[in-house]
């Protein structure tokens, strides 16, 4: 077992999940590395991005000479519209999300239990006033939530957990998560291990992490013995 | 490239299933999605579970598809009108069943369908037969009922313009149930008048954006 | 008590009706005698009349020159749309109806009830496929429900009855009823005679009503002794 | 002749009474009524409860009407944001009551509200410290919460062109809460960038009818 491996950078992380975004849906990221994939997804391919905030089909930032204030994002950055974009209100925006229409929802977030379920918007029940914004809309709506995140806290401790300590955004939402050590699957059996970070052993990435990992079938030969 | 421009009919009508719950738009002949009803009557698909305002009138169309027995239940709020002999044929020898539905809780729970809504409140038929046996419940004193959301397989829609993303507008009262049933379904086709290309219509002017439909014909009256 | 009165028109009606709307009221108007009220609202009072599928602003028939037949009402009949006018989905429309938003909905009936109860879609239990259309949500949503009716049926059995024998619309819903023989208020305390057609007497009306008929003050001295 | 514009800020506040629950629109400062805030500060009413997104940044606007002791109550989904300072500090010292609620459940409560639905179930929140004690019920397989349809006394709100029925258009992602909030309250108010006469707004691309607005501002920033 070495321990010689390359973590992901925030970016790298990023263009892991534009990977596996495929053309023709309809996705919404959420603020932080999330926001970053839109960067990773060649032009060609057709993504059609949602910001929460009532814009569907949103395009990158905008040069110096197209930037409309009128025109944001849900974290309040200003973007651009593509061609095919439209513009809505809020509750058809969230009818769109809450009603099952978007492919996709890429989340930051703090934990993610080995049963799905998504801690992500308050770091303690005694945090009398975070912030949730659209986040629990998103992660009970899309059709697929992806979780992007670190795979340990600053200080080493897991974010893959058996249960999740921080109070919940959703129960038993999450599909997949990207971290910069990994792709896990979330599966009814709990944690399934689809990629590892280049030179990382199975032990060293389950020794990072709280819940049980199993190894993908396909995964086992290469990277494990 | 995504295109959900699709090239015929018979492309158009491609995976609905006996058995399926099909949304009808259309507010008497207005925007009523005639050669796509012609269509699916052609495709074959039988067992069907139709939600339109109306319960066809004449011999075709939706009467037509009435009247070769492919239909088992109807929801609609406006089931007798002039000229819905099929319907009251069918009705009256015990071959169709039929839920009536007020017109705006039709729409609500279609909407309700398309917003991720199950179920909701209203008040609305209270006390009435259309809502007998539903749970009750007071808010400010205002007795109401529940109801269900109603989502469907299939939406059969009529739109004026649309683009190769399936953003669509319409025409005047051609409105109607159409965005509503596009948000409801799984599978939402629309029969349209014009296809332009994209970017052609404007942002600010799209009624039904393209999340919401998944095929699109230009069809020439 | 004397029989020499004259019963209202279909159109006296209406034009009785249309008396009472005041200017900047939305209005939803029912089949039958309650669409001729349009005709009765002079053009410079502006009234916004609704149509549930999808018309705000709507108004009278086209001449042959602006007919569009992308443009009807809700009995289906080809309309024009006033300058202000707009159009909307099913769902927006009917959020306008039962969300409280029209200041009236005048329609026809079968009975009214002392109690406000009224009864205008099926004309028994055993009707077994009547056609509701946007009855029920009309009478449940508007801020006024008016219903405009002959006194009594073709046989003379009265309309406005002590208690609804035919299958309800809406409980408790009617404010006040137009007929050919007068206008009446429904009142925590049953039916109010606001006006009477002239030359019918208390007593002839009270003889061609089921429900007990109470006289406003303001009518008691004129027309009764 | 109806006509819905005023001719002043103080008149545009007329009526607006202690103890109101006001809703306010925008996202950040996109189709915030910034001006109609501002006026509402000089009005005078106290006691009340504010929907909105956020809940105010820096120390002008809402956190301005805050700081005054204005404000009884907030309901938002984002309250801490960069530079919600006087909320920080209201909240901390217990001053101010705080409802936070999912941004989409607070979209949806008030077009419950603005379409006659006193409560929906929705599997948002469920599970979550912002649903605890709230009724449930499963539909499908599928554990909801029961959500309360929140409407206003008055919404504030912003568009861009306005005529003198009260129809609305927006720019861009300037619609936001703007709609909904309209739709929502008893008395609503548009702070517009234009007034133009009537007849010349498209009636296909009205988006939010005069039906639900009430009075109409030109203010010129």
């Amino acid at each position: 077992m070495s321990d010689s491996f390359t973590p992901l950078s925030r970016k790298d992380m990023a263009r892991r999940v534009a990977q596996d975004i495929p053309e023709g849906w309809y996705v919404n990221l959420g603020i932080g590395i999330p926001t970053l994939v839109a960067d990773f997804v060649p032009n060609e391919r057709e993504v059609i991005f949602h910001s929460e905030n009532g814009v569907l089909g949103m395009g990158p930032a905008p040069g110096p000479d197209d930037a409309d204030p009128w025109l944001i994002n849900a974290g309040k950055q200003q973007v651009t519209l593509r061609r095919g974009g439209s513009y809505i209100h809020h509750a058809d925006s969230f009818a769109m999300i809450r009603g099952g229409h978007l492919d996709l929802c890429v989340l930051g977030a703090f934990e993610v239990a080995e049963n799905g379920d998504v801690a992500n918007w308050a770091t303690s029940a005694n945090d009398t006033a975070p912030a949730v914004g659209g986040a629990m809309d998103l992660a009970a709506g899309a059709k697929n939530l992806w979780v992007v995140m670190e795979h340990t806290t600053k200080d080493g401790s897991p974010r893959l957990v058996a249960k999740c300590s921080y109070p919940l955004t959703a129960m038993r939402a999450v599909r997949r998560v990207y971290t910069n050590l990994a792709v896990i699957d979330v599966t009814p059996q709990g944690f399934r291990v689809v990629e590892m970070a280049p030179g990382l052993s199975f032990e060293a990435l389950q020794a990072r992490t709280d819940a049980k990992l199993d190894l993908a079938d396909s995964n086992k030969d290469p990277n494990h013995g | 490239m995504i295109n959900k421009t699709v090239r015929n009919l018979a492309e158009a009508m491609q995976g609905i299933t006996d058995g399926a719950t099909v949304l009808v738009g259309g507010f008497g002949a207005v925007g009523q999605p005639d050669a796509l009803i012609e269509a699916l009557i052609e495709q074959g698909a039988t067992d069907l579970t139709i939600v339109a305002n109306n319960a066809g009138t004449g011999r075709t169309g939706l009467a037509r598809l009435m009247e070769l027995g492919r239909v088992r239940r109807i929801i609609c709020s406006f089931p007798r009108s002039v000229g819905s002999v099929v319907f009251e044929e069918l009705y009256k020898a015990g071959k169709l069943e039929l839920e009536i539905v007020p017109q705006g809780t039709l729409a609500e729970r279609m909407r309700a369908a398309g917003a991720g809504v199950p179920a909701f409140y209203t008040p609305t038929g209270f006390g009435t037969l259309l809502t007998e046996g539903k749970p009750t419940a007071e808010f400010n004193g205002k007795p109401c009922v529940l109801e269900m959301a109603l989502p469907g397989d299939v939406a059969l829609i009529q739109a004026h313009k649309a683009d190769r993303w399936g953003n669509l507008t319409y025409r005047r009262s051609g409105r109607n149930f159409n965005p509503v049933m596009a948000m409801a379904a799984r599978l939402t086709i629309a029969q349209v008048d014009e296809i332009e290309p994209l970017g052609t219509l404007d942002p600010e002017n799209i009624v039904t954006p393209g999340i919401f439909v998944d095929r699109v014909l230009r069809v020439t009256v």
